[in-house]
C-alpha cells in the first residue's frame, strides 16, 4: 500500500492543531511558530499532491478506500480530481498567510479587559478548519462529506464569536455581543442547510443504497441507477440548499456579512475565501455528478439566482459604511459569479467557476487581510473614519488598491481570467444573462474605487495621521499574495490545465456539450 | 360472571389512581395513588393469567410487586430527606424544574 | 377439587356477589384515598382497598400473590406509608385548594378520557370464554410459580434482587443525614446566645400557664397571648400548634372565681375574659 | 526581428515595476530611468520600423508569441503580438510622444516629492498602451484597454490629496468600465459567433456571420470606443480629467489613449465593413461629438478644459472618419497621428503657461504672455495653427481630407455629415483663437488681483497647498520642458504635409485598412475652399469678442448657450441626477431592503422560533404534577392511536 497522501494532507493540520492547543499557556509565541511551521508542511504536502496529480490521469487519483460503518455502506474514501486538487492547494497556500496575518489578534488584552482570548486555541481553530476543509475537498463518499461539512461550523463559530477586532467603535460590551450574534446566526444557517442536506443524503441512500460518489455516478451514467424525475429533483434541491447557504448565494446570504464584520479579518479570510469555497466546490462536484438531470432542470432558476447575487451584492457593497461588510458583500457578488459559471454548463464557465473559486481566494485574502491591517491601526472599520490614508501609508495603500483591483477583476491580475471565463462560459449558452452579468464588472469598479477614494485620499484626517506603513511581518503576508495575483494573471495555465480535463468529465456527466459557434455551425 | 369484570375495575382503580397523582399535592398520597395503579396493573395481570390460564401473568405481577417496594422504598426516602429540607411534602413546592 | 380449587377456572354466582360486593367497596376505597384530606385517612382506605383486591387475587387462583399482597403490601409497604406519614405529620390535612390553574379539569378530563378509552379497549377486545388457572395449577401454585421463577424467569428474578438491595441502600443513603460539622457544646450555644443578643436565656418550656402541657401547645406569654418560641421549630413549620390561649385563660378565670367565692372576696372582673384583639373589636 | 517586439513592452514595463516596487532608494534618479527605458522603447519602435520599411508591404506584419493565455475547451487565448503598419504608427507615436513627454515631465514634476511614482505610472502607460496596439488578439488587446485605463486612473489622481482629482480620476475609470462592458460583450459575442477573438479569424471571416450578429458586435465595439475616446454619450470623464498633471493630459487624455477608440474601429474595420447600421451609429456619434466637444471647448475659461473640449471634438473628427469606412480609415489614424503632435504641444505649452503662472489655470487671470514665454508663445501658436487647419500646416491636411471624406460618403447623409464636419471647423477656430488670444494678447489680468471672486472657476487647488496666494512673475520654462515642445511644433506644422505629399500615409496604411475613394458630390478644391471660408469666419469671430474688446477677469453671465456648455451641455448634471443619485438611492433602498426584507425573514424566522419556544417554555412550569397530566394525556392519546388502528 502506497503512503496515504491524501490522509496525511488532512490529518497534519488535524494533529497540528491538537498539538498547538497543548501548548503551555505562557508559551504563546511558540504556539504560534508552531502552528505556522504546520500549515508550512501542509503546504509542503498539497504541492507533493499537486506534483503527483497526473491530469490526464484517472478521474480520481490518490485515492483512498478503507470500510468505516459497514451497515451502513459508509466508506472512508478519499480522492481527488483536478478542482479538488486546485482547491486543495489554494487553502494550503492560504492557511499560512492567515496564521501570520493574525499573529497578534489573539494575544490576550490589556489587563482589564474581561474578554478572554486564548492565542493557543485560535491557532489550534485555524488548523482544525484547514483539516476539515481539505477532507472536504477529498472525500468521495458523500456520508464522509456530509460530516466534515457540518464539523467545519465548530471551530468557525469558536474563531467568529471567540476574537474580535481589537477596537470597536460601539465598546467592548456591544462587540461581544454582535459578535455571538454572528456567530450564532452563521451556525444556525449553516446548520439549517446542514441538516436538510442531512436528509437528502438519507433519501439518497435509500434510493441508491449506497454513498460512495464513484459509484453512484458511474451506475447513474449507465442506466443501472435509476431515479424518478421528482426524488432526483427534491434530492438534488436537499444538496443544493446546503452548498448554497454555504456559497452563499441570494437570498440565503445574509450570515456572511455579519460573519465576517465581526471577525477578525484573518478569520474573514478563512470564511470567505476558504470555507465558502466547500459550498461551491461541493456543487460541482456532488450536485452535478449525483443529479445531472434535476441540475439542468433547476439551471434557469439558480442562473436567476446568481444573477440576482452578482448586481444584488455588488449594489450593496456599494452601500456599505464598514469595510468589512463591504468586502463580504463584494464576495457575493462574487460568488454569484462562481455559480453562474458552475450552472452554464459549459466548459468555460466551469473551468472559469474553478479558476474563480482560486483566484477569488487570493484576491480576497489581499484585500480583506490589508484592510485588516488598516483596522487594526486605527482601531475602526468605518469608511468614514479613514482618508488621506496613501499619504502616511503608501505601501499600504498600494497594496489595498492592488486588491482592490484584483477584486474588480482588472486584466493582469488574476481574477480577470476567471471572470471573463465565467462570462463568456455563461453568454455562448444565455446571451442576456450574460450581459447583464457583465453590469456586474462596473458596479465592481464603483465599489471598489468608491472604497479606496474615501479611505485613502483626499486630506489627510488627523486620527490616520500617525499612521505607520506596513511592517515587515504584514508585507511577508501581502506580497506573496500580490505575486501569486499577477502570475495567475499572465499566466493561468497551470492551474487551467489541471482544471480542465475534470471540467470536461464534469460535462460529460451532465450530458452537455459547449455550444458550437455560429460560424462553425454554418459550416 | 365474566372474568373481565376483574379488568373493567382494575381499569377503574387505575384511572382513579391516575387522577390522584394529577389531583393531589401531598407527596405521600401521591405515593399511595401510584401504588393505587400498580396494585391495578397487578388485578390485571392476575385476571390474565387466569384467563389464559397460565401463571406468566402472576409472575409478571410478582415482579412488580417486587419493583414497587423497592420504588416506595427509595420514593419515600425521598420524601423524608425533602421534609427535612424543606419541611414540607407537598409536591408543588418542589418546582426547581423551571427556570 | 374444593372449592377454591374449582374457582380457578369457573365463576360462580357467589364469586359474582362477592365481586359486586367487595368490588364496590374496593372503589370506595380508592376514591377515598384520593379524596381524604389527612394522609392517614388515605392510607387506611388504601390498606382496605389493598385487602381486597387480596380476596381477588385469591378468587382468581393466585393463591401466592394473594398472600403475599396482604403480607408485603398491606403489611410491609402500607407500613412504611404510615411510618413516613408519622414523621411528616400524623394531623396534618392537605388543603384541597388547586394552586395550578386549570390542573384539576385537565386531570379530570384526562383521568375519565383514559377510563373511558380503556374502558372500550376492554370491551372492544372482551372474551366470551377463558381457560382459567386450574391446569396451571395442578401441581399447585406456589410450585407453578417457583418452577417458572427459577427457570424462565430466573434472570429477572435475579435483577430483582439486585433491585431490591440496592433500593435499600439507597435508601439509607438518602435518609441517613452525616454530620458535617462537630455538635456544638453547650458553652459554645450560650456564648453564641450572647453574642447574638437574642433569647439570651434558654428558651421557654411549652405549656407554661396553660392546662395541658403537651409539647404542642405553646406556651402563654403575661399578657395570655401564645408564644410560638416554645413550641419545637418542627412542629411550628408544620402548623401543629394547638392555641389554647382563650380556653386557658377563661379557665384561670373560672379558677379564680372559685377561689373567690371560696374566699369571699369580691369579683375583679365582672365580664369574661377576652383576648385583646377579639376585644378591641 | 519580431522578436524585438516584446522588448518594446517590456521596456516601460520593467520601468514601471522598478520605479513603484523599488521604493525611495530610486527617488533621485527614478525620472531618469523612466525616460530612459521610454525611449528605449522608441529606438525598439524605430528598429522595427525600418525594418518593416525594408520589407514589400504585403510582408510587412510580424507576430511574436510569447504563450499561450487561456485555454479552456475552444476559448484560447494567446499572447501574441502582432505588429503591422496600424500598430506601427502607433507604436511611433506613442513611444515618441511618450519619451518627449517623459522629458518634458522632468522638469514640470521637479517639485513633486512624489516625482518616481509618477514616472512608475507613465511607463506603466506605455506598457499598456503598446500591448493595447500589439495585441493579437481582443482579449489581449482589452488587457492593454484596462491597463491604460487604470494608468490614466493613477495619473489622473495623482495629487490624491486633492478631493477633486481623487473623484475625476474614480470617474474616469467608472466611466471607461462602461466602455469596457461593451469590448468585453463584443468579444463574448465573436466567440459565439467566430468561436475566436484573434484578429486573424474574426476579421478574415466576417463574410460568413450574419449581419444582425456583426452589428451587435460593431455596436458593442463602438460603446467601447465611446467609453476610452470620451465620445457622446460616454465623454464626461474626460474634462474632469484634466485634475491630472498637465503632461498626462497632453500624452493620455490628447495624444495617446483617448485615440485607442479611433484605433479600435479601424483595427475591427473588417467588421463595421459588414455592418452598415454599425457604420452609421459610429459616424453620427463622431459628428456629435466634434460638435459638442467644440460647443463645450467655446464656454471654458479654464485653459485645460478648453483643450479638453478641444481633444473631443477632434477625435469626434476621427471617430467620423472610422465610420466612413475605407473611405475615411487612412484619414482617421492621419488625423489622429497629426493630432497627437499638435494637441500634445499645446498641452505642453498650456502646461508651460501653468508653471510660469503659480498653477493658475483660468484664462481670464492669463493674457499678454508672449512678452514672458516666447518659446511657449511660438510653439503654442503652431499648434493653434495647425488645429484649426491653417493652410500647409497639419492639421490643414488631415481634417480636410476628413470633411472631404465625409462629404464623400454620399447621399443626405454625407451632406449632413459633411456640413457637421464643416461647422466642427469654424466652431475649432472660434474656441481654439479664444484661448489663443486670451492666453497671449490682450492686457495682463494677472497683474492687481482682486479678490477671487465665488464664480470663477476654481483653480487647481495645488495652488493653495502651495501656498503661493502672491501675484504671479511668468517665466520661460526650463529647456527640458521647452525642448519637447520645439520637437512637437515641429511635427505639427510638417506631419501633414509629409505624410500627405505624395500619399505616403495612404500607401503605409492601405494594406492594413483597405482604402477606396468615395464619389464626392463637392470637388475636393470646394471643400478646401469651404473649410478656408468656416476657418476665417471663426476666427474672425473670435476676434471680434476677445480680440478687440478686453477680456473681463470675472466670467459674464453669458447667454443660455454659453452657460450650457460650461455645464457640458447639462450632460453631467443628468448624469448626476439620474445615475448618481438614482443610484444612491437605489443602494440605499436595497441595504434597507437587505436588512429588512432579506434578513428579516431569516431573524423573523429565528424570532418566531424563538417566541414559539418561549410560549412552550410556559408549559414547563416547573410543577411535577403538571408534567404528569401532560404524560397521562400522552399515554391516553397512545391508547386511542392504538384503539384506532385495531379498528381501521
Amino acid at each position: 500500500m502506497s503512503f496515504p497522501l491524501l490522509t496525511a494532507t488532512a490529518a497534519l493540520p488535524a494533529l497540528g492543531a491538537v498539538a498547538t492547543a497543548a501548548v503551555p499557556a505562557a508559551q504563546r509565541t511558540a504556539a504560534k511558530w508552531l502552528a505556522l511551521l504546520v500549515s508550512l508542511a501542509t503546504l509542503a504536502l498539497a504541492i507533493t499532491v499537486l506534483l503527483r496529480f497526473d491530469p490526464d490521469g484517472a478521474r480520481y487519483q490518490l485515492t483512498e478506500s478503507h470500510a468505516w460503518i459497514k451497515d451502513f455502506g459508509v466508506r472512508y474514501e478519499l480522492g481527488v480530481d483536478g478542482i479538488a486538487v486546485a482547491l486543495i492547494a489554494l487553502t494550503a497556500v492560504l492557511i499560512p498567510f492567515i496564521i501570520l496575518a493574525g499573529w497578534h489578534d489573539a494575544d490576550p488584552l490589556e489587563t482589564g479587559s474581561r474578554r478572554w482570548r486564548p492565542t493557543q486555541g485560535f491557532f489550534a481553530l485555524i488548523l482544525a478548519v484547514e483539516a476539515m476543509v481539505v477532507i472536504s475537498f477529498e472525500a468521495t463518499d458523500v456520508f464522509l462529506f456530509y460530516i466534515f461539512f457540518e464539523a467545519m461550523l465548530i471551530p468557525m463559530y469558536f474563531l467568529i464569536g471567540g476574537f474580535g477586532d481589537r477596537a470597536h467603535e460601539h465598546g467592548e460590551e456591544t462587540a461581544a455581543t454582535q459578535r455571538s450574534y454572528a456567530a450564532v446566526k452563521f451556525l444556525l444557517y449553516n446548520l439549517v442547510g446542514g441538516l436538510i442536506m442531512l436528509a437528502a443524503v438519507i433519501g439518497l441512500y435509500v434510493v441508491a443504497d449506497n454513498f460512495s460518489l464513484q459509484e453512484i455516478a458511474s451506475a447513474r451514467a449507465n442506466g443501472s441507477l435509476h431515479m424518478a424525475t421528482s426524488t432526483e429533483r427534491w434530492l438534488f434541491l436537499g444538496f443544493f440548499f446546503a452548498f448554497a447557504v454555504k456559497a452563499p448565494l441570494w437570498p440565503l446570504h445574509t450570515w456572511l456579512p455579519n460573519a465576517m464584520q465581526e471577525s477578525t479579518a484573518p478569520v474573514a479570510v478563512l470564511i470567505t475565501a476558504v470555507v465558502d469555497k466547500v459550498g461551491t466546490f461541493a456543487m460541482l462536484r456532488f450536485c452535478l455528478q449525483l443529479f445531472p438531470e434535476a441540475s439542468r432542470w433547476a439551471t434557469p432558476v439558480i442562473l436567476v439566482l446568481a444573477l440576482i447575487s452578482i448586481v444584488y451584492g455588488a449594489l450593496l457593497a456599494v452601500g456599505q459604511r464598514d469595510i468589512k461588510r463591504l468586502v463580504a458583500y463584494a464576495s457575493i457578488s462574487h460568488f454569484g459569479f462562481i455559480i453562474m459559471g458552475i450552472f452554464a454548463m459549459t466548459s468555460q464557465g466551469q473551468s472559469g467557476a474553478t479558476l474563480y473559486m482560486v483566484n477569488h481566494g487570493i484576491s480576497t485574502a489581499a484585500l480583506m487581510l490589508v484592510a485588516g491591517f488598516l483596522i487594526s491601526r486605527r482601531g475602526s472599520r468605518l469608511i468614514a473614519d479613514y482618508g488621506g490614508v496613501q499619504k502616511v501609508a503608501p505601501v499600504l495603500a498600494g497594496t489595498f488598491l492592488i486588491g482592490g483591483l484584483a477584486t474588480l477583476s482588472l486584466p493582469g491580475l488574476a481574477p480577470f481570467v476567471s471572470e471573463f471565463l465565467v462570462l463568456v462560459g455563461t453568454f455562448t449558452r444565455y446571451p442576456v444573462i450574460g450581459i447583464i452579468a457583465t453590469f456586474g464588472i462596473v458596479l465592481a469598479a464603483l465599489y471598489v474605487l468608491v472604497l479606496y477614494q474615501r479611505t485613502m485620499t483626499g486630506p489627510v484626517k488627523p486620527e490616520v495621521s500617525a499612521m505607520p506603513d506596513l511592517r515587515v511581518r504584514e508585507l511577508v503576508v501581502v506580497a506573496p499574495l500580490i505575486a501569486l495575483l499577477i502570475f495567475l494573471g499572465v499566466y493561468p495555465k497551470p492551474v487551467t490545465d489541471i482544471v480542465n480535463p475534470a471540467v470536461k468529465q464534469t460535462m460529460s456527466d451532465v450530458h452537455k456539450k459547449d455550444p458550437k459557434p455560429e460560424v462553425e455551425a454554418a459550416k | 360472571m365474566n372474568p373481565v369484570n376483574y379488568l373493567y375495575l382494575a381499569a377503574l382503580l387505575f384511572t382513579i389512581g391516575a387522577t390522584g397523582v394529577l389531583i393531589r399535592r401531598n407527596a405521600i398520597v401521591v405515593f399511595m395513588c401510584i401504588e393505587l395503579m400498580l396494585n391495578a396493573c397487578n388485578l390485571a395481570f392476575v385476571a390474565f393469567s387466569r384467563m389464559h390460564g397460565n401463571l406468566d401473568g402472576q409472575i409478571i405481577a410478582f415482579f412488580t410487586m417486587v419493583v414497587a417496594a423497592a420504588e416506595v422504598v427509595v420514593g419515600l426516602a425521598i420524601i423524608v430527606s425533602l421534609f427535612r429540607t424543606r419541611h414540607s411534602a407537598s409536591v408543588d413546592d418542589a418546582s426547581l424544574m423551571k427556570l | 377439587m374444593n372449592a377454591q380449587h374449582l374457582a380457578a377456572y369457573t365463576t360462580s354466582t357467589g364469586e359474582a356477589f362477592q365481586f359486586w360486593v367487595l368490588g364496590t367497596i374496593a372503589v370506595i376505597g380508592a376514591l377515598c384515598t384520593v379524596f381524604m384530606k389527612k394522609a392517614v385517612h388515605s392510607a387506611l382506605c388504601l390498606a382496605g382497598t389493598m385487602i381486597i383486591l387480596a380476596i381477588f387475587y385469591l378468587a382468581n387462583g393466585a393463591y401466592f400473590l394473594g398472600i403475599v399482597q396482604i403480607v408485603v403490601y398491606t403489611g410491609a409497604i402500607m407500613m412504611l406509608f404510615l411510618f413516613v406519614v408519622m414523621l411528616v405529620g400524623v394531623t396534618a390535612a392537605d388543603s384541597l385548594k388547586e394552586t395550578i390553574k386549570g390542573q384539576r379539569w385537565l386531570a379530570l378530563l384526562c383521568g375519565v378520557g383514559f377510563g373511558v378509552l380503556l374502558f372500550a379497549g376492554i370491551g372492544n377486545a372482551s372474551l366470551k370464554e377463558f381457560n382459567g388457572t386450574g391446569q396451571a395449577n395442578a401441581n399447585g401454585n406456589v410450585e407453578g410459580l417457583a418452577s417458572l421463577i427459577f427457570t424462565k424467569y430466573v434472570f429477572a428474578f435475579e435483577i430483582t434482587g439486585a433491585l431490591l438491595i440496592t433500593a435499600a441502600v439507597g435508601a439509607m443513603v438518602l435518609t441517613h443525614r452525616e454530620r458535617t460539622e462537630r455538635a456544638k457544646t453547650q458553652r459554645e450555644l450560650s456564648e453564641q446566645r450572647i453574642r447574638e443578643g437574642r433569647h439570651v436565656p434558654p428558651l421557654p418550656a411549652p405549656g407554661v400557664y396553660a392546662r395541658h402541657n403537651a409539647v404542642d401547645i405553646a406556651g402563654l406569654l403575661p399578657d395570655g397571648t401564645p408564644s410560638e418560641l416554645t413550641v419545637s421549630k418542627t412542629l411550628r413549620e408544620r402548623g401543629q400548634i394547638r392555641d389554647v390561649s382563650t380556653e386557658a385563660l377563661n379557665d384561670l378565670r373560672a379558677l379564680e372565681q372559685r377561689a373567690e367565692e371560696r374566699l369571699e372576696r369580691t369579683a375583679i372582673e365582672p365580664e369574661t375574659f377576652k383576648r385583646p384583639e377579639e376585644a378591641s373589636k | 526581428m519580431e522578436n524585438l517586439i516584446a522588448p518594446l513592452i517590456a521596456a516601460p514595463l520593467l520601468g514601471a515595476a522598478v520605479l513603484l516596487v523599488g521604493g525611495r532608494r530610486l527617488d533621485r534618479v527614478g525620472h531618469w530611468i523612466g525616460t530612459l527605458l521610454s525611449t528605449a522603447s522608441f529606438v525598439f519602435g524605430l528598429i522595427l520600423f525600418a525594418d518593416l520599411l525594408g520589407k514589400n508591404a504585403e510582408h510587412r506584419t510580424l507576430t511574436q508569441h510569447l504563450w499561450t493565455w487561456i485555454s479552456v475547451g475552444g476559448f484560447q487565448a494567446d499572447v501574441t503580438f502582432r505588429l503591422d503598419q496600424l500598430s506601427m504608427t502607433f507604436v511611433l507615436l506613442i513611444t515618441g510622444v511618450g519619451s518627449l513627454i517623459h522629458l518634458y515631465s522632468v522638469g514640470y514634476m521637479e517639485h513633486d516629492e512624489r516625482r518616481r511614482r509618477f514616472f512608475g505610472y507613465l511607463n506603466l502607460f506605455l506598457a499598456a498602451m503598446l500591448l493595447l496596439v500589439l495585441a493579437d488578439n481582443y482579449l489581449l488587446l482589452y488587457v492593454g484597454w484596462e491597463g491604460v485605463g487604470l494608468a490614466s486612473y493613477l495619473l489622473i489622481g495623482f495629487w490624491q490629496h486633492k478631493p477633486s482629482a481623487a473623484t475625476a480620476a474614480k470617474k474616469a475609470f467608472l466611466v471607461n468600465r462602461v466602455g469596457d462592458m461593451g469590448l468585453s460583450i463584443a468579444i463574448m459575442l465573436m466567440f459565439t459567433t467566430f468561436g475566436s477573438f484573434a484578429f486573424g479569424p474574426v476579421l478574415s471571416h466576417t463574410g460568413d456571420a450574419s449581419e444582425g450578429k456583426l452589428t451587435a458586435i460593431g455596436l458593442m465595439l463602438l460603446l467601447a470606443a465611446c467609453g476610452k475616446s470620451a465620445q457622446v454619450p460616454l465623454q464626461s470623464w474626460l474634462g474632469d480629467a484634466m485634475e491630472g498633471p498637465t503632461p498626462v493630459s497632453a500624452l493620455i487624455h490628447a495624444a495617446t489613449m483617448v485615440t485607442a477608440g479611433v484605433y479600435l474601429i479601424v483595427r475591427s474595420g473588417a467588421v463595421f465593413n459588414a455592418a452598415p447600421d454599425a457604420q452609421l451609429a459610429v459616424t453620427v456619434v463622431g459628428a456629435v461629438t466634434l460638435l459638442f466637444g467644440a460647443i463645450v471647448g467655446c464656454a471654458k475659461d479654464d485653459i485645460k478644459k478648453a483643450l479638453a473640449g478641444s481633444t473631443m471634438s477632434q477625435i469626434g473628427y476621427m471617430v467620423l472618419a472610422a465610420g466612413l469606412g475605407p473611405i475615411g480609415y487612412v484619414f482617421a489614424i492621419m488625423h489622429l497621428v497629426t493630432h497627437g503632435f499638435f494637441k500634445a504641444g499645446l498641452f505642453l505649452g498650456a502646461g508651460s503657461v501653468m508653471h510660469g503662472m503659480n498653477d493658475e489655470v483660468d484664462m481670464r487671470r492669463y493674457g499678454g504672455l508672449r512678452k514672458y514665454m516666447p518659446v511657449t508663445f511660438i510653439t503654442f501658436g503652431l499648434g493653434y495653427l495647425a488645429i484649426i487647419g491653417f493652410p500647409g500646416l497639419s492639421g490643414f491636411f488631415s481634417k480636410d481630407k476628413i470633411i472631404e471624406a465625409a462629404f464623400a460618403k454620399g447621399g443626405t447623409e454625407g451632406w449632413i455629415l459633411g456640413g457637421a464636419a464643416l461647422l466642427g471647423a469654424a466652431i475649432t477656430a472660434f474656441y481654439m483663437t479664444r484661448v489663443m488670444l486670451m492666453t497671449f494678447f490682450g492686457e495682463e489680468r494677472w497683474k492687481n488681483q482682486p479678490t477671487r471672486s465665488p464664480e470663477a472657476p476654481s483653480a487647481e487647488p495645488a495652488a493653495e497647498t502651495r501656498g503661493e496666494h502672491s501675484e504671479p512673475h511668468p517665466h520661460e520654462s526650463p529647456k527640458v520642458m521647452t525642448i519637447p515642445m520645439i520637437v512637437l511644433a515641429v511635427g505639427s506644422v510638417f506631419g501633414g504635409a509629409f505624410f500627405s505629399i505624395g500619399d505616403r500615409f495612404l500607401h503605409w496604411l492601405e494594406p492594413v485598412t483597405g482604402h477606396s475613394e468615395g464619389d464626392s458630390p463637392l470637388s475636393a478644391t470646394a471643400v478646401t475652399g469651404a473649410t478656408m471660408v468656416c476657418l476665417v469666419i471663426g476666427v474672425a469671430i473670435a476676434w471680434a469678442r476677445y480680440g478687440r474688446k478686453p477680456v473681463p477677469a470675472v466670467a459674464p453671465r453669458g447667454s443660455l448657450l454659453t452657460r450650457a456648455a460650461r455645464r457640458d451641455l447639462f450632460q453631467d448634471d443628468f448624469n448626476h441626477v439620474v445615475l448618481v443619485r438614482g443610484g444612491e438611492h437605489l443602494t440605499r433602498s436595497l441595504v434597507y431592503v437587505d436588512h429588512t426584507l432579506v434578513d428579516g425573514v431569516v431573524n423573523g424566522t429565528a424570532a418566531g422560533f424563538g417566541g414559539l419556544s418561549g410560549r412552550l417554555r410556559r408549559l414547563q412550569n416547573g410543577f411535577a404534577r403538571s408534567y404528569a397530566v401532560s404524560m397521562f394525556g400522552g399515554a391516553a392519546l397512545l391508547v386511542a392511536a392504538t384503539l384506532l388502528m385495531r379498528a381501521v
